[in-house]
């Protein structure tokens, strides 16, 4: 019954106009992926945080300036997936199942190269071992392995949840799931709902529909990379700004 | 033969006593699990089925080692006659203590297995890969690996690592060769989280 | 990386990248091995001596391995390549061809800057002399230069008798002050007798074969040349770079050249004067 | 036999040989390889049976329903009820990570006594008997001078409340005190006869016209955001924002109004004069007159310059808000004066949103057994109505966070040798008197009631119960008050178990029979009426339900003075002297709420900017340059009081000549710098900047 | 004391002040190692590399040190295989240089990455696709080709020459060296290139990236041509350093003629393709990615300045110098045209690794700085000293310089 399917290829589409920046999705991801919190020395250059939330400008000096704030994450990128190329031993896979774009920490070897092939900042090196404070430890998610000091690791549309609703779907006897079944800690956490997730190959999906409207866009689209999570706003300026191109014949020959 | 070779082959032959004998006993360190349990008291006298113990929860988990509190369901009082269950009534029930089994087949936590896609949808039976642990009449020594730390059913039974039976190994190799036989992806993240 | 490797698949990339890995590895190794095999055959085979020597030669100052007939005027400028051994140069017997030993040439000893040269004999590049008497068996000295740069030595280390020697290979040794010298074998042959050199001698050696094939071994005019040649460069190295040449004509040499020039790289000199690099 | 060298060799290479024909070296470099992968130091999740409880939060009065995810019996995540009433699905970034609270680092697991006047504070772990003997001594000093024992609560209407109550009533000098929304309360003393408890109704208001209050990302409930954005997509709410930094609710605001610092007032009271001289009002109170005299002053003109906006702004914000009813205006209580929070509570009570649906409501009382029974209960008082110096022992209950109190006020009211007794999960130090700290239990480890709901149309009731056990020796508040009472001979409180209470309680509220109740289990909100029993009840709230009361019907509300707002001149706009900037101490919540928070917040803190950490000052960027100053470099930041570091952070965004200004984590606080009013709250203070 | 070590009739400095010279860096290679223990044991927090900037002053020491020793290969490849002869003068210096430069290139990758006992698996599991397994495994195979190189050198030892099996075995290997010579020009040919690779493959770095001829970018051409420049003049240079120091006359001036003709009619090839490769990216390849290239050189610190600097101060103007048979005839100005195509290389290797990684891609990132930590530079320094004790004690008691004895007694 999959095989008369298409395969799924999962998205996001991020309503910044909904986006406060209160920061859920980063403490959500961070729970749901056994992300430690941060080492003393910790920055924003050196910290971990698979889901990152920046505020963006448009550069016009008070009271004229406006300001909205990005969610980033791993963008999921569908060709030519710059990080994925680039390791030397295999540690970063697209899987051609879901189109997600896995990190194994336990292959990494701790180059950093993919980093460096990143646009989008979406890796993160773990400088320090992980450490919690005493006791916390125990509220780890068991679906998720805690990774060590001198690997790499990011965003993977939380999977362990992906594998949890197959394994319930399982259970029942079927081989699909349904898009209900499947959200990441971010989407789920947002309480604004400013996350739209789900299937980009099912054009009768909402993020299908948002991501093709002519208000989304992507970051970089230019380098071809086909990330999987749009953006979208009704300011005017974001999209100047993010220099994004609209042409919606483009979007339509990706996912039509 | 030469007599210059006898070094040679004294050499030659130390080691590989050594390696195939001394080594392989001094690479596991032996553990006996906390209690004997015999699967096939509980099957054949007591009537139970697998699944009575290892069912598969409605979120798609599976329940692998069942806690004390199924223990529990039964033997809240000892029932039989056997030293163990004095043991598990005493130790365990009674302090309410979960029992620190030596599990045979734990992966490491880098590893996902979902048991619900693999019996359910591949219909695999429980024996493919646990071997005829079902049918026990008690339970082996666990052997812990002194470097790695996993059981010894991981790399299989077999030093040079020579499967001997579907069972007899649970490697990452041993996975993937069997989802190649099926024609199932083999992609990182179906079997790691 | 290998195609039981979790994770391997027979692909053009994989194919072609580890196959050309593995080539290299394999060379490198197969290398490795073949030049293991070839010192483990050598060293059984007792080609040592002939490879030191060979060793030893090129590493020798090219003004060190003039050919003997750029000495005699012969070539403008020649460098040997063939370890002094003539015996297989073509050069060699092609310019040999139409001379052949005439006794006619034999003169009394050249006296050259006060060295005494006797022309009764052969002379190695090594400064050595051989001297054939009737039974056959061939005396090995050191010739007049070679003994006033050696003088009184520190030690001196003789063969043993009965042992071989060959040619170019080390026959003797000496320890002069920090050095220690070996001579070159000017025969191939077995050690009949050796001595303290008190005598003139050191080496009597009797010949493995009845002929002697001595084309290696400078003889007649050669001589003087060549040592002239030596005893030129002698002066140069021992000269004081502001004064020039010093030991110019006239004088009698010293006996023990070492002693009576402190502070000179004798190390050197030595090594050039026997051919040692 | 002679051994050579040549024999060991022999030796040596078939035994390298022997070993690379065995298991070993393959072995070995497979299981080493597997060691790399899986260091025994870092911690490996807990396995266990997976399962979903359900609760509601404890952390603030919105009472947001949560779903924890449990392995075992161990919280490992939380996530909001999507059918709850109060929260519809929605956590704030503190709720979604309370479950680490129980392993903070400053995490109290002993009664301590610290002693922090010296400036080197001390801290003295004690049992909890010999820590109650030192405070009844205390008390019993106060009685017995005529000096005052203060119980301050936090979160009022709870049942551990009305203990507090009962106790302060219990001694001659007692006083209850709440610290609830302080612009509600001006509002509250504002009429002639207390009105009731009083709320913002947010949810019905047409017109939201916030002076400040940070609506849209973390004041009242989280799902404001949504909810706002649904309802202005109907066009059915507006949001002006009043407000001199560029919040992310004045980002998100319908009309973001960049004012001055410290100049809400005038800005309130230019539209009061709009809305006067336009007749816009609604409800003429009798002194309206001798109000309109008073506020002459402030003509939008003169605002305008104050305030730094144009006219326009104060004449079309005046319309809109007396336009739009029901709107309502509300004022950040925490960083006004109080001159200010009349001001603005004056605009509400001209144009009629006092005791108005989509206004200001008057909540209902809940029921409660305690008010009921024989013992009698202090009434409720304000921290202002107490004299300076006169507190001679302070009780904080710091259970359950709540607004807290600024520490400038609390030691204005205390005596010289006055002691401070908290009650909290956390070590918290206030360096101006001896303190004894009592370990109380964390959310998710204790059974605790909610109530209030400052923001909504009416009050609600919820449980939180507990998942996880609670480390020996937590005391809870009600037997926190109980012991603490016998201890100090108080005798007339209610005893009986914190369940037992709540238990009563739920009698109680199922005896009046009205409002409506939610049940987590299947989302369903029905009429409290339907249930069968008050262990129905129980057994509902227990399991993340919630418990509304039904609103208030209207009825008539007592006298207003209006003339009670003060035109005080400290409302004017105060330029600062060249080369000075205006300091504008900046209140997030990271920095006052330090131990309340998981270690987790550091990934929005420390790790991504998108909170303020640190010590941090955030410039116009053209005042930056002016002032040669660049982005990322050190400062000096010096005012009267004092001077500390900080580092620059030039933003667009900000208003020129004004420093906005945030303090790290347990460092010296920015607040330290700042001038304060006489009812503690902050003026702005000019600033010198210089590069270190 | 230690004359029976070194090489008959050259002659070297007392055994005293050999100590002098080599405990200054004795003693940076030891502070160097504690910074590296350092880094292994707690960690690669201990330098100032971050998130952003993940490749910081290690790998651009990598791609300096691996360009530079590129003189190995180059030299090896002339004189073993192109047959010239008199770069023997120079050959066992060369294989030192390109030992040291490699071995430490390797060591310091060790530090660099995060998990060192995991870099086996890039053996294990290789990505034949990835630029940085070509030069994985090119590298550690072509420092096992230098090792062997190194090998009779070290035999050809006063001392150790004496013994006959080391003699003969070098005697054999020196047969062969040809193969090592073929092989290592081969493995530098690729590792080179994907060097430069590791760069123009990244499609999210417009700045770096360049479209790809058959399945290489540009810059992997650019490298390699790049590397085989500046080879020979490094040779040259540390010749001239080592001669400096010394007061010995090391190789005859032809030799050092010839070294700077051969790079400078390399170097002149490389700076025409690295122009036509530069108008490329600036007319098509950035604009086509969204980037007009004008907008990498707004930032103060990497004007147009730099570019100029790499192309023309230090690569056009060596290389017509390096031509011209006056200008190299004086030694002076055939050692300042070596110095500037070094200095262009290392221009070009920072452009590559550090400023790629400073200038911002996403719309609102901002420029990033970076400053390497005390760990980081004190690790560059222990290469720096390892080279200076290995190359030391390899000119004291090996022969590098097989014309000096000659020339010495010239």
């Amino acid at each position: 019954m999959e095989s008369n399917e298409k395969k799924p290829r999962y998205g996001m589409v991020i309503d910044l106009d909904r986006c406060n920046g209160c920061g859920n999705c980063t403490l959500a991801c961070a729970v749901e992926n056994n992300v430690p919190p941060a080492h003393e020395n910790a920055n924003e250059r050196t910290g971990i945080t698979w889901m990152r939330v920046q505020k963006v400008d448009n550069n016009r000096p008070y009271p004229e300036n406006r300001s909205v704030y990005f969610p980033l994450t791993c963008q999921q990128c569908d060709h030519h997936t710059p990080c994925e190329s680039v390791c030397p031993q295999k540690a970063v896979e697209y899987d051609t199942e879901t189109g997600i774009v896995a990190q194994i920490p336990v292959r990494c070897l701790g180059c950093r190269y993919c980093m460096t092939a990143c646009p989008y900042h979406a890796r993160y090196f773990n400088w320090w071992d992980p450490e919690w404070p005493k006791g916390m430890e125990t509220a780890l998610n068991p679906d998720v392995s805690t990774r060590m000091r001198g690997v790499v690791e990011k965003c993977n549309f939380c999977h362990g949840r992906l594998q949890a609703a197959r394994a319930k779907a399982a259970v029942e006897g079927r081989r699909a799931i349904a898009d209900a079944e499947y959200i990441p800690a971010c989407a789920e956490s947002c309480p604004t709902k400013a996350i739209y997730f789900g299937n980009l190959a099912d054009a009768g999906s909402e993020v299908s529909r948002l991501a093709k409207e002519k208000n989304s866009f992507r970051l970089l689209e230019q380098l071809g990379t086909e990330p999987k999570v749009y953006f979208r706003s009704e300011q005017s300026w974001v999209h100047e700004q993010m220099n994004a191109k609209l042409k919606t014949a483009e979007k339509e020959k990706i996912h039509g | 033969m030469k007599f210059q070779f006898l070094w040679f082959l004294a050499g030659l032959c130390v080691m590989l006593f050594i390696g195939w004998i001394v080594f392989p006993y001094a690479l596991y360190e032996r553990r006996e699990q906390p209690l004997q349990f015999s699967h096939k008291v509980h099957t054949e006298t007591a009537g139970m089925s697998c699944d009575n113990c290892h069912a598969f929860k409605e979120d798609g988990r599976f329940t692998g080692i069942p806690a004390l509190s199924k223990c529990m369901e039964c033997h809240t009082d000892v029932i039989g006659t056997s030293p163990h269950e004095r043991t598990l009534v005493d130790e365990y029930v009674k302090q309410n203590r979960e029992i620190p089994w030596l599990v045979y087949a734990r992966q490491p936590q880098n590893a996902y297995f979902s048991h619900a896609s693999h019996v359910k949808l591949a219909g695999l039976n429980c024996d493919r890969c646990h071997g005829p642990h079902g049918t026990s009449d008690s339970l082996r020594t666990y052997a812990r690996n002194r470097i790695s730390g996993y059981s010894r059913d991981i790399w299989g039974n077999s030093i040079s690592g020579i499967k001997t039976a579907s069972w007899d190994g649970m490697k990452m190799d041993d996975c993937a060769d069997c989802h190649n036989q099926h024609n199932v992806p083999n992609t990182c993240l179906k079997c790691h989280k | 990386m290998f195609p039981w490797v979790y994770g391997f698949a027979w692909t053009p990339g994989n194919i072609i990248f580890l196959g050309i890995f593995f080539s290299v590895v394999a060379i490198i190794g197969a290398t490795v091995l073949i030049s293991l095999f070839r010192t483990y055959r050598a060293l059984q085979v007792n080609k040592t001596e002939a490879i030191r020597w060979d060793s030893e030669f090129h590493d020798l100052p090219a003004t060190s391995r003039k050919c003997r007939h750029e000495l005699s005027g012969e070539f403008k400028q020649r460098t040997c390549d063939n370890g002094f051994d003539c015996r297989t140069c073509a050069t060699h017997a092609k310019l040999i061809q139409n001379k052949t030993l005439n006794s006619d040439d034999i003169e009394l000893p050249i006296q050259l800057f006060g060295f005494t040269i006797p022309t009764d004999r052969l002379y190695h590049r090594g400064h050595t002399w051989v001297k054939s008497d009737a039974s056959g068996i061939y005396t090995v000295g050191l010739d007049d230069f070679a003994s006033r740069m050696v003088g009184t030595p520190d030690g001196i280390e003789l063969p043993a008798i009965g042992s071989r020697v060959q040619v170019n290979g080390s026959a003797w040794r000496f320890k002069k002050g920090e050095s220690v010298m070996r001579i070159l074998s000017p025969l191939d042959g077995e050690v009949v007798a050796a001595s303290d050199g008190s005598d003139g001698w050191y080496l009597k050696i009797k010949p493995l074969t009845k002929e002697v094939d001595t084309r290696h071994l400078l003889r007649d005019r050669e001589v003087a040349a060549w040592f002239l040649r030596e005893f030129e460069q002698l002066q140069e190295k021992l000269a004081d770079p502001k004064v020039g040449l010093t030991l110019a004509d006239g004088g009698t040499p010293v006996q023990d050249f070492v002693k009576a020039y402190p502070g000179v790289n004798w190390d050197g000199i030595l090594g050039d004067v026997f051919l040692e690099a | 036999m002679n051994i050579t060298r040549r024999e060991i060799l022999r030796f040596v290479g078939g035994s390298a040989l022997g070993i690379l024909l065995t298991p070993v070296p393959w072995k070995a470099l497979d299981d080493s390889a597997i060691w790399t992968q899986n260091w025994p130091w870092i911690p490996e999740p807990v396995r266990g049976e997976s399962s979903y409880k359900l609760t509601s939060c404890t952390l603030c009065s919105a009472s947001c329903g949560l779903r924890a995810r449990c392995i075992g019996n161990q919280p490992v995540s939380l996530s909001g009820i999507s059918a709850h009433p109060l929260n519809s699905g929605a956590l704030c970034s503190f709720g979604i990570i309370a479950h680490h609270l129980r392993y903070h680092p400053a995490r109290l697991s002993r009664p301590c006594r610290i002693s922090g006047k010296a400036g080197a504070s001390g801290s003295t772990a004690m049992a909890f008997d010999e820590l109650l003997l030192e405070v009844a001594a205390a008390i019993n000093d106060a009685s017995a001078s005529s000096q005052t024992v203060a119980i301050v609560d936090g979160r009022p209407g709870r049942t551990a409340s009305h203990l507090f109550q009962q106790f302060a009533a219990g001694l001659p000098n007692g006083k209850y005190i709440t610290a609830g929304e302080s612009s509600l309360e001006i509002l509250g003393s504002m009429f002639e006869k207390p009105p009731g408890p009083l709320a913002y109704d947010l949810d019905n208001s047409k017109m939201i016209l916030s002076f400040g209050v940070p609506l849209l990302d973390r004041w009242g409930t989280p799902a404001r955001t949504a909810r706002y954005l649904q309802k202005k997509s109907e066009g059915k709410q507006r949001i002006i924002q009043v407000e001199t930094l560029q919040s992310r609710t004045a980002g998100m605001a319908d009309r973001w109004i960049p004012i001055r610092p410290g100049t809400e007032a005038a800005f309130a009271l230019g539209i009061a004069h709009v809305i006067l001289k336009d007749k816009l009002f609604r409800d003429a109170s009798k002194d309206i007159a001798e109000f309109e005299t008073m506020i002459a002053a402030y003509p939008p003109s003169a605002v305008a310059e104050i305030c730094g906006v144009s006219q326009d702004f104060i004449r079309d914000t005046a319309r809109e808000f007396s336009a739009n009813r029901p709107s309502v205006a509300v004022i950040d209580g925490s960083a006004n004066s109080r001159h200010a929070l009349a001001a603005v509570m004056a605009l509400n009570i001209l144009v009629g949103n006092v005791g108005r649906k989509g206004g200001v409501v008057v909540h209902r009382e809940i029921p409660s057994p305690v008010a009921l029974s024989k013992n009698k209960m202090s009434p409720i008082s304000t921290l202002d109505a107490i004299p300076d110096h006169s507190i001679r022992a302070m009780l904080i209950d710091e259970s359950l966070s709540g607004s807290s109190l600024p520490d400038g006020l609390l030691q204005k009211k205390l005596t010289g040798n006055g002691i401070l007794v908290s009650l909290s999960p956390f070590v918290t130090e206030r360096p101006f008197c001896t303190q004894y700290v009592i370990p109380s239990p964390v959310f998710l480890e204790s059974l605790a009631e909610l109530t209030g709901q400052a923001d909504r149309e009416s009050s609600s009731l919820s449980l939180s119960a507990p998942l996880v056990p609670e480390p020996a020796g937590m005391v809870d508040p009600i037997q926190f008050i109980q012991r603490l009472g016998s201890a100090a001979g108080v005798m007339n409180i209610d005893s009986g178990t914190t369940e037992e209470l709540l238990k009563k309680r739920m009698t109680a509220i199922y005896s009046e029979k009205r409002g409506s109740i939610f049940n987590a289990s299947n989302g369903q909100t029905s009429e409290l009426k339907g249930l069968t029993s008050p262990d129905e009840l129980w057994n509902v709230l227990f399991a993340g339900g919630c418990w509304m009361d039904s609103p208030e019907t209207v009825r008539s509300l007592p006298a207003v003075r209006l003339t009670s707002v003060s035109t005080a001149d400290r409302i004017k706009n105060i330029p600062p002297e060249s080369n000075q900037l205006l300091l504008l101490p900046c209140a997030e919540d990271v920095i006052y709420r330090n131990s309340e928070i998981s270690p987790l917040m550091s990934k929005v803190g420390q790790e991504s900017g998108l909170r303020p950490s640190g010590c941090k000052v955030y410039l116009q960027t053209a005042t930056g340059d002016a002032l040669g100053l660049t982005d990322g470099c050190r400062v000096m930041l010096q005012t009267k009081k004092g001077s500390m570091q900080a580092e620059v952070r030039l933003d667009p965004s900000m208003m020129p000549d004004v420093a906005a200004a945030y303090s790290a984590l347990n460092q010296q606080n920015i607040i330290s710098l700042c001038e304060m009013n006489q009812d503690a709250s902050l003026q702005p203070t000019p600033v010198k900047i210089q590069k270190v | 004391m230690d004359k029976k070590f070194i090489s008959r009739g050259v002659s070297r400095t007392s055994i005293g002040n050999f100590g002098l010279w080599i405990s200054p860096w004795a003693l940076m290679l030891v502070v160097g190692l504690y910074a590296v223990m350092l880094c292994l044991f707690k960690g690669l927090n201990q330098t100032n590399m971050d998130n952003r900037f993940a490749f910081g002053l290690w790998i651009y020491l990598d791609l300096t040190v691996i360009a530079l020793g590129a003189g190995a290969f180059f030299t090896g490849f002339l004189l073993y295989i192109l047959k010239r002869k008199e770069l023997k003068a120079v050959i066992n210096s060369a294989v030192v240089i390109g030992f040291i430069c490699y071995s430490g290139a390797v060591g310091v990758l060790m530090v660099d990455v995060g998990q060192p006992l995991r870099a086996w698996f890039t053996f294990w599991h290789p990505n034949v696709h990835s630029m940085l397994t070509e030069v994985t495994f090119c590298i550690t195979c072509y420092l096992m080709v230098l090792a062997i190189e190194y090998v009779p050198v070290i035999l050809k030892n006063r001392k150790i020459k004496h013994v006959s099996s080391m003699l003969v075995f070098e005697h054999e290997l020196h047969k062969l060296i040809v193969v090592f010579a073929a092989v290592g020009t081969f493995l530098s040919f690729f590792h080179q290139g994907s060097l430069g690779g590791l760069y123009g493959v990244l499609i999210g770095r417009p700045f770096a990236f360049r479209p790809a001829l058959g399945i290489w970018p540009t810059t992997f051409f650019l490298f390699i041509i790049s590397a085989a420049a500046v080879g020979p003049s490094f040779i040259l240079l540390t010749t001239a350093l080592v001669s400096k120091i010394t007061g010995k006359k090391l190789v005859k001036p032809e030799v050092y003629q010839l070294l700077g003709k051969i790079s400078g009619s390399i170097l002149i090839v490389y700076v025409l393709l690295k122009a036509i490769d530069t108008l490329i990216w600036i007319n098509s390849t950035s604009p086509s990615l969204g980037f007009s290239a004008a907008s990498f050189y707004k930032f103060s610190g990497f004007g147009t300045w730099i570019m100029f600097a790499e192309i023309v101060l230090c690569g056009l103007v060596p290389a017509l110098m390096l031509l011209n048979q006056n200008i190299r005839q004086q030694f002076r100005w055939l050692i300042t045209a070596a110095l500037l195509a070094c200095t262009g290389i290392v221009i070009n290797r920072f452009v590559m690794t550090i400023q790629t990684l400073a200038l911002p891609t996403l719309p609102f990132d901002a420029y990033m700085s970076y400053v390497p930590s005390w760990q980081e530079v004190a690790t560059f320094l222990a290469v720096l000293a390892y080279g200076m004790l290995v190359y030391s004690f390899s000119f004291r008691y090996l022969t590098l310089f097989p014309q000096e004895r000659e020339l010495q007694s010239l």
